[in-house]
């Protein structure tokens, strides 16, 4: 019988499932052409609420396993909770205007967003691979439907089109891994997966097709190369909100499944894969950013990019508490730059997201300046520039390679981290060393579009300035995920 | 050494009167009137004069040999420090009274030569200001400063040599005078490091009180590497082979300049060097072999030139350059005080001669070219008086100051342990040349016909051209004339007997090789007269030597009037006969011409063609935007890629996977 | 008879699965799928998995295929257009696919020394005992199935009805 | 009010306040008189309180080597370990004074060139400002990157926003070559405090002297080279200089000077402070390379200044030469040297900052560099060719105008090092004549051939106000060396000491550039 | 009653999964790519039962059972995209979707 603190355990899940169904009610009663902003604004309340709750169930005493050894809450978890919730937050309060902007005001949108976080949420609290894929499904198909939200667009049409063909293929994959996992090691869950593959003096060959397949399918998730193909197409399809939404909280919980099955099942064969995936990521991001002319699909190989600089915090997962934690970190840095800069894009977007090439952020230093700086920030904080969560982020991640001798990695991974720099700038470049356009329109920032981006910017600078409090908590995951 | 008692007249005045004076004329001399320009330039450079005597007077009277002060440290770093010092010997109180005495008596002369030109102010304060650096160097207590002085005459002299920017050739005269007295200070800044190196300071005093322990180097040793490095410095201010180039160009300077700078005192900055390193060259015989051999050399080369120079002040260019390097001579036997005595005695002459030249430019209307001259003594008749003087001077004929000075380095060269015969025998014949050019200078000059065009077409200079006749300069200008007329005729008698070179001894640390060679100890620094032990008939030799120069002083004069009052037509036959010597040498050897294509122009090349747009352009910079370039095709690779096509993209993941699940199963199963 | 009814279902199975890549019309495609599951409802009958037997049917050839077929029909699709296709998938998809294959095959024959033989039925996994487990081990994830539906339901209304500006 | 006891706050008082000036700039209206006034204001403060760091040195004068004056060390962050240690030495100390003295003539400078946009520049260049001193005063190697990359956005701005037509190749030339060579900088310092758990440099010092750090194989060399590289961009060293022109060229008055001004020195510092501070002994051993490049600088960069057509490229070349001199200096490893090298980037701040200030009036009047637009500018301009010449004197080195001190105690302490060094280098003085003196001539003499120069206004009060002061400055470090080199000289031998001590107890795991790539 | 080996069921679940994924390669409509996923997923579930078999445990049918109801909200999803698609470019050609790329 589930107990009360199991029900704590699964509270935010609980809060989002109940606040997005209510939306669906609510948006089932209401009237069609009326403004659907009341719903959004209820439904931030809903992200709120979860957040609430997530730190609610922080509390020492809920630590654990939960529900039948399907779940465990842990600083891990809450961790990813929390991006997750805040990304969650952010999108809703930056899609309140962009809605009905974009003629697509549907109450259904928020209810996707709480009912994916909902899948994220799972993804970073389960442990038993049932919960995991289902986690991941809802993660994936809530991602698909809002990608394709602007359904009268070709583009968002097609972005979620190869985003479900492409994921449930990936998808497939990973399952293949997960069946050939449970028939190698005879149980579907991380921990006893974890304690078989540790333990047993010969691993049955097969475990390993299994971990390169399940490997394959969080490989595409996490959009890391060379299974990141899919990612400058479908960011560049999807509506902005949804892809500042989609590429970071499923994201940062799909590296939550990467170090909970991957990194967890530590098997030393993992260390030149993710060496490759990593300098692979890195090299391509950056170079296929180099000209890019649309913002998005620039960014979308920037996620790469900085997924590679993610897997350099794996590679040096050695050393479980510098790695782990210096990724968890890095996740949560890019997310809070990522949603902030995309919270710009959004606001930029204009009618039928028209305004999203380069060459429309012209002059944006002189036609708006508070939204030029702010975004600079955020590219600043991207490139990775002290007192930024972008500096820190690499910072961890570069020092926990370098403890764990990783040198050459490390090199390959600055050197990449100056070339980068080169497309970010390009964009600040336009923004502050061209003659504005004058076709492209400016429209006032609205109240939750503000305080979007205020979230972002407050929790980059932030991560940026006093990182302290978040790493340590960082540092506490990694030693709660190895006691099995 | 002494410190002297004077509360007011300390010595650090006579170089920094002259610097308030330029400081004065060059904030405010623009709002000032011409009168007041003059009256603060004369004031203060007299003022200096002034001091200098009173200095000269008091070290006399002291019985000191030499005053050296301190006035705090310049440049300190870790254990090497430099003073602002002023050093005060029997050396530094000749030059200095030259430089303040010759510098007043121009500067009196220039209030009216300069008159009429523009930027009056800047003259002066330019002027003064070269007064102050050149004070410095031959008062300076170390090298360093000494330095100080060097570089800041160059400075004063490009200035003043561009003094007619206008001109395109003033402002190439200055710029490459600079630069090559930079090429010269080059050298000069490597034998100070090697003094620094090796003797740990750059004070005179002790630089030579450690070179005394130096035994004479048979072979290269460090004291020739510094005396030969500081002939390279020498060579570049005192215009010696093969840094010579610059001066002949100096004279687009207005004449008073060239009078001042570039014939009494900048230009003899290479033998004062000399002259005060003596402890070092006297002990380094292959450097004091280079000196003499540089002088011998330069003194020949540039009488040959001035033969057929036209110019006026080109003539007396090169033979300025000609003398110089006769005290190169002098001071490359060790005869150091005879050079010092002829840089004093050419001083007088030398800018007697050249404020003569200005005073006949300046009478017809700024016209240059002997050519255009004749008969001018009528018209100026002071002028030709006085410069007669000094021909006279500089020819060595007796009694004018030049004989004194000039007999006594052909004497020396003659006899001094470094000497060689053929030192003096090519000194003879630089005599003979020196007076031959001279004369016909004079000749061409204030003799036969005016063949100059009404002075109006002469607008050139476009400054004098308000008088139609050649006509006699003002008092202002003749005066000073008149002064060094006197000068060179009774400068050289302070020769006679030895008394000069009394009076420098103490200046030159005697150095005796038999007696280095034989106890290897310290040498002695006792005043011994190098004629004082010679035999009679030594005495007679050196007598029948004097006659013989006398003899080709006149006989010089003698063919110049051949020349050009006998036989007029007579140069340009033989100039035609031999016309590709004498191309040669009217044309400076081609020096000029083949330092253009042979330096300048190859490395004006070199450095546009080859290092800025190939190297720079093409091979650094070219390779960053090629890295650029390829990392944009490297991404268009990448964009290649994203087809846009599904089942391409699953192709990669498939592909992924399997290549994943490869490298796994092999590592698993291994 | 359990290597001749694994054989007789597999070849049913196998042959509708080449046939469904064969097959250029869509309608015949999904045909074959039908087969593919039907098939493989059989086989894991052999396997004893009854529950998951007949759920593959009722589901999977039931539910889904009937929606597969119902879209085809509706935007009546024909037979496969022959656009030039994607070379990736040619040159590393393809022999990626062969190569993991391989690697799969090496892998699964390689531990047949150890590996015990099954017969027919040997684990039963009737509704009730996977019901059990169900409502009480996987009861959470069941849970989190409704939330999975829900969303694909909306997500369904949401970007297959008519726009209503 | 005794001052002194600002003492330990006026560090961070001198950093931060033209940051907060760029703040109030930020609120106030746009009055683009006003703000260039309160800009002016904000700097003139800047540098009076920064006069306080000189004036009350002696109290604080640190005893020996590795101890700072008017230090200050606070918890930033705990995990990693970062503090807010500033503290300044005689090196320092003045490169601090040199950073405010320059910006309130850049404020000056841009008073009429800067129209547009007016309030970001002057938040810009007031931010740029701050970034700079922090380079000059961390001993936290963190917070010494963090204004390390400070700097590198306002000036790629101010050069991007203010410059000349190619002002977007140049800024994001600049910020790519800055940026790619920092990284690398950025990996050596996480490396050390991955090894170590301290960003604070004179802990880092304490522990690298003593091998507390374990540095394995050629690991030593390489942090070497990770420091270096940064810094060598930076100075810029040939062969990675070309980003200077191209960002001379392009920058708009202000930029320049403060590029050439402050900017390279803080290469040479870092070569000095970090890179020698941190690793004598690799220094030392990869001496010989390094001197051979900067010397291949000076020449290179002296020559190559002779024939460029741009006056300011022409200028940013012969930046790359007296870097080279600097470079010079400080890889002799001895104390003239050093001395010298420190002296002379106090020297090129004051005089090539104010070359970049007289190029940028000549500029304001007919808007082009190019040197063949000019001549015969004496006639027309002579208050301006007169204060020309002052600054091209101290420029190419004369004697008693600051650069002399510089240069011949560089040269002198190279000549020490190996007589060759001093003698190739030496040559410097020559080429340095050639091309300022040439420039001069084409720029200033002769008959004026472009009719549009004969009518150019002389310079006014403002601009006088500008040039006379550092002109004056250039006189008087030439002549009082020892005001500037009595602290200096007791910082420089604190490091030389402690380079004597490495490099004679030089472990034999020292490695050179060579046997790695032999 | 002859048994056979569990890696018999195993390669007939390979193949099927090989099926899929060959036909997610080759195919181009849309559907079928979709259909392929599907074929894969079978190949999957057939490995889920087949090692349910020899573990003795009976979670590898719970799995197969959420994979089912995974996918039939797949197919609902996929298929409400594929119209929305259809709707917009009026072609069910997978390469002719091809307008974000580069």
């Amino acid at each position: 019988m589930p107990t009360a603190a199991d029900y704590i355990r699964i509270l935010p899940e609980i809060v989002l499932s109940v606040w997005g169904m209510t939306v669906m009610f609510i948006e089932a009663l209401l009237p069609p052409g009326r403004s659907r902003k009341g719903l959004g604004v209820f439904a931030a309340f809903g992200a709120v609420a979860a957040i609430a709750a997530t730190a609610y169930q922080a509390q020492p005493q809920f630590v654990g396993f939960g529900l039948n050894q399907m779940l465990r809450v842990d600083h891990f978890s809450v961790f990813f909770h929390f991006i997750v919730l805040f990304v969650a937050l952010a999108t809703i309060l930056m899609s309140l205007d962009y809605l009905p902007f974009q003629k697509i005001d549907h109450g259904e949108y928020y209810a996707l967003i709480l009912l994916g976080a909902v899948g994220m949420c799972l993804m970073s609290s389960a442990v038993e691979l049932v919960l995991i894929f289902i986690a991941l499904e809802i993660s994936s198909i809530s991602s698909y439907i809002l990608a394709g939200f602007r359904r009268n667009a070709a583009e968002s049409a097609e972005s979620s089109l190869k985003y479900f063909l492409l994921g449930s293929f990936a998808t497939a994959f990973f399952l293949y891994g997960v069946a050939l996992l449970y028939g190698a090691t005879g149980s579907t869950n991380v921990f006893d997966i974890a304690a078989t593959l540790g333990n047993a003096a010969h691993i049955e060959p097969l475990a390993y097709v299994a971990v390169a397949l399940i490997f394959t399918g969080l490989g595409f998730k996490v959009a890391c190369a060379p299974f990141h193909i899919w990612t400058p197409d479908v960011y560049e399809g999807a509506p902005s909100p949804v892809v500042a939404f989609m590429s970071t909280a499923p994201k940062a919980a799909a590296f939550a499944v990467l170090i909970r099955l991957v990194i967890d099942t530590a098997s030393p064969h993992w260390f030149w894969v993710i060496w490759i995936a990593a300098v692979l990521s890195m090299c391509v991001g950056n170079l296929g950013a180099i000209l890019q002319s649309n913002v998005k699909r620039m960014l979308a190989y920037s996620s790469i990019a900085h997924a590679g600089y993610l897997m350099v915090a794996f590679a040096s997962a050695s050393n479980r508490e510098l790695g782990i934690s210096a990724a968890m970190f890095y996740s949560a840095a890019y997310a809070a730059m990522n949603v902030g800069a995309f919270a710009v894009i959004t606001q930029m977007a204009g009618s039928g997201e028209r305004f999203s090439q380069i060459d429309d952020y012209s002059g944006l230093g002189k036609r708006s300046p508070l939204l030029a700086a702010v975004l600079t920030f955020f590219l600043l904080s991207l490139i990775g520039i002290p007192i930024t969560g972008g500096f820190f982020a690499k910072f961890y991640v570069f020092s926990a390679a370098l403890r764990t001798h990783l040198i050459w990695l490390t090199i390959i991974g600055v050197a990449n981290s100056g070339m980068g720099s080169y497309y970010y700038l390009r964009l600040i470049v336009r923004m502050y060393m061209f003659e504005p356009r004058t076709e492209t329109p400016t429209p006032k920032v609205q109240l939750g579009m503000g305080l979007a981006i205020a979230i972002s910017l407050i929790a980059t600078l932030w991560l940026g300035v006093l990182p302290n409090a978040i790493l340590h908590y960082t540092q506490g995951a990694p030693t709660i995920l190895a006691s099995h | 050494m002494t410190s002297l008692n004077l509360p007011f007249w300390q010595p650090w005045l006579i170089p920094i009167l002259p610097l308030a004076g330029a400081l004065i004329n060059g904030l405010f001399g623009k709002r000032f009137p011409k009168s007041l320009v003059a009256s603060v330039a004369l004031f203060f450079t007299g003022a200096s004069f002034l001091a200098a005597c009173v200095h000269a007077y008091v070290l006399m009277h002291s019985g000191a040999e030499a005053l050296e002060v301190s006035y705090g440290t310049w440049i300190r770093a870790g254990k090497f420090s430099v003073d602002f010092g002023i050093y005060l010997d029997h050396l530094s109180l000749i030059m200095m009274l030259v430089v303040t005495g010759v510098g007043f008596l121009i500067h009196v002369y220039s209030v009216a030569y300069m008159e009429h030109e523009g930027g009056y102010y800047r003259f002066f304060t330019y002027l003064n200001f070269f007064m102050f650096f050149m004070l410095t160097l031959v008062l300076a207590n170390n090298y360093l400063l000494m330095f100080v002085g060097w570089e800041g005459v160059g400075l004063a002299s490009y200035l003043l040599i561009g003094f007619f920017f206008l001109r395109d050739s003033a402002a190439n005269a200055g710029k490459k005078a600079f630069i090559t007295n930079r090429v010269g200070d080059f050298g000069f800044l490597i034998a100070l490091f090697l003094l620094i190196q090796h003797f740990g300071t750059l004070r005179y005093a002790a630089v030579f009180d450690v070179a005394s322990h130096f035994s004479v180097e048979t072979s290269a040793g460090i004291l020739t590497a510094i005396g030969l490095l500081m002939l390279v410095g020498a060579c570049g201010k005192s215009a010696q082979i093969p840094l010579y180039v610059w001066l002949p160009d100096a004279m687009e300077g207005p004449t008073p300049v060239s009078a001042l700078i570039h014939a009494a005192t900048m230009v003899t900055a290479g033998v004062y060097m000399v002259c005060r390193s003596n402890p070092i060259f006297s002990r380094a015989p292959i450097a004091l072999l280079a000196v003499a051999i540089i002088g011998a050399l330069t003194s020949f080369f540039a009488a040959t030139i001035g033969i057929t120079q036209t110019d006026i002040k080109r003539v007396l260019a090169y033979s300025t350059v000609s003398q110089l390097g006769y005290m190169f001579m002098a001071a490359g036997v060790a005869a150091y005080s005879a050079s010092v005595f002829h840089l004093m005695t050419h001083a007088f002459f030398k800018a007697l001669l050249f404020l003569g030249a200005g005073s006949v430019i300046h009478g017809i209307g700024g016209e240059q070219d002997m050519r255009k001259m004749g008969g001018l003594r009528k018209y100026m008749p002071w002028t030709f008086w006085t410069m007669l003087i000094a021909t006279f001077a500089i020819s060595g004929i007796p009694p004018f100051a030049g004989f004194f000075s000039k007999d006594e380095i052909l004497w020396q060269a003659f006899s001094s342990t470094h000497g060689s015969k053929i030192f003096w025998a090519v000194g003879i014949i630089t005599a003979f040349m020196t007076s031959f050019y001279m004369f016909r200078l004079i000749f061409l000059t204030f003799t036969g016909e005016y063949r100059g065009a009404p002075a109006d077409a002469h607008s050139a200079h476009g400054s004098h051209d308000d008088h139609h006749e050649p006509h006699e300069s003002p008092w202002l200008m003749l005066a000073p004339l008149v002064l060094l007329g006197v000068l060179s005729i009774v400068g050289g008698w302070v020769g006679i007997g030895n008394r000069f070179e009394h009076f420098l001894s103490p200046v030159i640390q005697k150095v005796s090789i038999e007696q280095n060679a034989a106890q290897n100890n310290e040498a002695t620094a006792t005043p011994i007269s190098e004629g004082a032990g010679a035999a009679g008939e030594s005495k007679v030799l050196e007598n029948s030597l004097m006659a013989v120069s006398v003899l080709v002083a006149f006989s010089g004069l003698g063919l110049a009037w051949f020349f050009y009052m006998k036989r007029p037509e007579l140069p340009s036959r033989i100039a035609a006969r031999t016309e590709g010597l004498y191309k040669l040498v009217l044309n400076k050897y081609w020096i000029d011409e083949l330092y253009s294509a042979a330096i300048i122009g190859p490395l004006v090349w070199f450095s546009r063609v080859i290092l800025w747009q190939t190297f720079d352009q093409k091979v650094i910079d070219g390779s960053v935007n090629k890295s650029a370039v390829a990392a944009r095709d490297v991404s268009q690779i990448i964009r290649q890629q994203q087809s846009g096509l599904v089942r391409s993209y699953a192709g990669w993941v498939a592909a992924g996977a399997a290549a994943v699940v490869a490298y796994m199963v092999w590592m698993g199963t291994r | 008879m359990h290597l001749f009814l694994f054989l007789l279902f597999g070849a049913f199975c196998a042959g509708g699965a080449i046939n469904l890549l064969i097959q250029r019309k869509t309608i015949n495609s999904a045909l074959s799928l039908i087969v593919v599951m039907g098939s493989l409802a059989l086989i894991y009958m052999l396997l004893g998995a009854e529950f998951v037997a007949v759920v593959q049917i009722i589901i999977y050839a039931g539910a889904i295929m009937v929606l597969y077929i119902f879209v085809i029909m509706l935007l009546n699709a024909g037979e496969e257009e022959q656009s030039k296709g994607s070379n990736v998938a040619k040159i590393f998809g393809i022999p990626g696919l062969f190569a993991g294959g391989i690697i799969g095959i090496w892998v699964l024959l390689q531990h047949r020394p150890q590996e015990k033989l099954i017969s027919i039925g040997m684990l039963y996994g009737p509704a009730d005992k996977v019901g059990m487990m169900l409502f009480t081990k996987y009861l959470l994830a069941f849970e989190v199935t409704s939330i999975l539906v829900l969303i694909a339901i909306m997500g369904a209304v949401v970007l297959a009805r008519r726009s209503n500006s | 009010m005794n001052l002194s006891t600002l003492n330990p706050w006026i560090l961070t008082l001198t950093t931060f306040l033209p940051a907060l000036g760029a703040l109030l700039i930020a609120f106030l209206p746009r009055r683009d008189r006003d703000i260039r006034w309160f800009a002016l204001a904000i700097s003139v403060i800047t540098l009076l309180v920064s006069l306080h760091l000189p004036a009350h040195y002696r109290e604080v004068a640190p005893a020996g080597s590795g101890s700072f004056a008017y230090e200050q060390n606070l918890h930033w962050v705990t995990s990693p370990n970062i503090h807010y240690h500033i503290g300044i030495d005689g090196i320092s100390l003045w490169l601090v004074v040199l950073t405010t003295f320059l910006v309130p003539f850049c404020v000056l400078a841009s008073w009429k060139s800067i129209h547009e946009r007016v309030k970001e520049f002057f938040i810009l260049l007031l931010l740029l400002e701050t970034a700079m001193i922090g380079v000059f005063i961390a001993l936290d190697l963190f917070l010494f990157y963090f204004f390390w990359e400070a700097t590198l956005i306002p000036m790629a701005l101010i050069i991007g926003i203010f410059g000349h037509q190619r002002r977007v190749y140049a800024a994001v030339k600049f910020f790519l070559y800055t940026m790619i060579a920092s990284v690398f900088m950025l990996a050596a310092i996480i490396w050390l405090y991955a090894q170590s758990g301290t960003f604070d440099f004179t802990e880092l010092q304490h522990l690298l002297a003593t091998g507390t750090i374990a540095l394995p194989g050629h690991t030593a060399l390489w942090l070497f080279l990770g420091f270096f590289v940064a810094f060598a961009v930076k100075v810029p060293l040939f062969p990675l200089h070309t980003w200077l022109p191209d960002a001379h060229v392009e920058a708009p008055t202000a930029g320049s000077v403060l590029l050439a001004g402050v900017l390279l020195k803080m290469g040479t510092y870092g070569l000095l402070r970090f890179n020698i501070g941190l690793f004598p002994a690799e220094a030392h051993r990869n001496a010989p390379w390094i001197i051979t490049l900067a010397i291949i600088g000076i020449v290179y960069g002296a020559l190559v200044a002779l024939v460029q057509p741009n006056m300011k490229k022409l200028v940013a070349y012969s930046s790359v030469s007296h870097l080279g001199f600097v470079v010079l200096g400080i890889y002799s490893f001895t104390q003239s040297g050093m001395d010298g090298a420190v002296f002379q980037m106090l020297n090129h701040g004051i005089s090539t900052g104010a070359l970049f200030l007289l190029l940028g009036m000549v500029y304001d009047r007919r808007h082009t560099y190019e040197i063949k637009e000019y001549g015969g500018l004496a006639t027309p301009m002579p208050v301006y060719a007169t204060l020309f010449l002052i600054i091209t004197l101290s420029s190419i080195g004369l004697p008693l105008m600051n650069g002399f001190i510089g240069e011949f105690l560089i040269l002198s302490g190279a000549f020490q090092a190996k007589a060759i060094y001093g003698i190739i280098a030496a040559s410097g003085v020559i080429w340095s004549a050639f091309y300022m003196l040439w420039l001069y001539q084409r720029t200033f003499y002769g008959v004026i051939t472009n009719p549009i120069n004969a009518t150019l206004p002389d310079i006014d009060v403002r601009e006088r106000s500008i040039l006379w002061p550092l002109a004056v400055l250039a006189l008087i470090m030439g002549v009082f060396p020892n005001f500037w080199m009595n602290s200096i000289d007791t910082s420089v031998a604190g490091i030389l000491e402690m380079q004597k001590r490495a490099a004679s107890a030089t472990a034999p795991t020292v490695s050179t550039f060579y046997t790695v790539f032999k | 009653m002859n048994d056979i080996p569990i890696s018999y069921y195993l390669l007939l679940s390979a193949f099927l999964f090989a099926c899929g994924v060959t036909g997610f390669l080759i195919k181009r409509n849309v559907i079928t790519l979709f259909m392929s996923i599907e074929l894969m997923l079978n190949g999957v579930n057939l490995s889920f039962i087949a090692f349910a078999t020899r573990l003795g445990t009976l979670d590898g049918h719970i799995f197969v059972f959420f994979v089912m109801v995974v996918a039939a909200a797949e197919a609902a999803v996929g298929l409400a995209i594929i119209i929305s698609v259809y709707r917009t470019r009026e072609t069910l050609n997978v390469d002719r979707v091809n307008l974000l790329k580069l």
